[in-house]
């Protein structure tokens, strides 16, 4: 029995992606962000555009910015983005 | 006791000396009114607009723990930033900071922090929408804003 | 080429809108507007009003210099200093800078290196006007002012 | 033939001295500020008053602030005040 998660996507890797957001099941083996990461580039076309360069993706467990080495943990919003650029 | 800040992200404009009074009217203890305003720039003729998204809820979040910050490390009277998304037009406004305190240092140092945290910690991104019709491109973060938040390591 | 500073030097009350305004109207180069506003203080209601003095001339040459300076170090589009003379009362403003830049960085310390400057270099003198009725003071300078200039030290 | 100097004061100096500004012709064997500061001290009770502690007087030949070590030369108006608290 698993938790579903709300993932959610910003600026281009929400356009390569194509949506926004989604609920999902993830997968039990993955422990980090970085599991995260590789799993979900193998999902389709668009995930494997958007993860191309992993390394440049922010990640936010509940709104709170991670390292890739971070335990997903229970989780209940996990959101990808680019490096911020507001002001 | 530190001050509280007010944060708001929001699609519409701002006035900025509205935002001034609501921090210093009937008040004779302030001295100092630090402000920074980003406007959008046209980048020579060659931007129609900025398109601004953000994530809702940890936006707001992450301000206000700068601005907290910035209210715990110098002895500010008041706090408010504001910062918009939506669509941009060239010379409008983006974003507002105001800080307020007995000290110009003070003033100055918390109004300035808060924007170099703001830079690269809250979740918004910038899309050009161009005059000659192309699509435009995602703003790249810069190197230059990562290297000022380093003159804030205590 | 280096932006040419507004100086003026008056009685009259200011209104910071409007001053930002006329750097900013009808411009889209322009992304960040630093402001610095200092406001008259009671100190716990024992003043009634600040009485300022200036050196007619030489005050708007040294805060002239001291624009310039900040114009020729740091990339400025516009920079525009008020300063008020006269009987001001606690809430009442005193002095503004505004500094604008396509940078944030530039209007930040060109605002702030012309407030620094102004304050130990610009001939004005503040004299108490105390609420109890008592003779008031000649405001004395801060050690803190001076230091705060050796900050700007190339 | 001396020509007058036009000579000005501010805030506790002008109470002090009683007046805001004079013109004057100077003597002719003063050569630097402060002969200049040491000899308007002996004028009377005012200037002995302003000028009790010359160390800490500014002064400003043709609105440039200079020394007290630096000459008068051909300054046609010396203004005397105390560190500026403007701004």
């Amino acid at each position: 029995m698993s938790a579903t998660t709300k993932l959610m996507y910003f600026s281009w890797i929400r356009e390569r992606v194509g949506a926004s957001e989604e609920i999902l099941t993830l997968p039990d083996n993955l422990d980090t962000v970085s599991d995260l990461l590789s799993w979900m580039k193998t999902r389709n076309e668009g995930f494997a555009a958007a993860l191309e360069f992993p390394d440049i993706i922010r990640v936010a467990l509940d709104q709170e910015h991670v390292e890739h080495d971070a335990p997903i943990g229970s989780a209940k919003e996990i959101a990808l983005f680019p490096p911020m650029t507001g002001g | 006791m530190a001050a509280k800040p007010d944060i708001r992200v929001q699609a519409e404009d701002f006035d900025q000396a509205d935002e001034i009074s609501s921090l210093t009217r009937g008040r004779t203890d302030i001295g100092a009114v630090a402000t920074f305003t980003g406007l959008c720039r046209s980048e020579g003729e060659s931007l129609s607009a900025l398109e601004l998204e953000h994530y809702p809820g940890m936006a707001e979040a992450k301000i206000m723990q700068a601005a907290q910050r910035a209210c715990a490390r110098w002895p500010l009277d008041g706090m408010t930033v504001i910062h918009r998304y939506g669509v941009i037009q060239p010379g409008e406004q983006i974003v507002l900071v105001i800080a307020t305190s007995r000290h110009r240092d003070a003033a100055f140092d918390g109004a300035r922090y808060v924007m170099d945290f703001l830079k690269t910690d809250a979740p918004f991104w910038k899309k050009e929408h161009r005059t000659d019709g192309q699509a435009g491109d995602w703003v790249d973060a810069k190197e230059s804003d990562e290297t000022a938040k380093k003159r804030w390591a205590e």
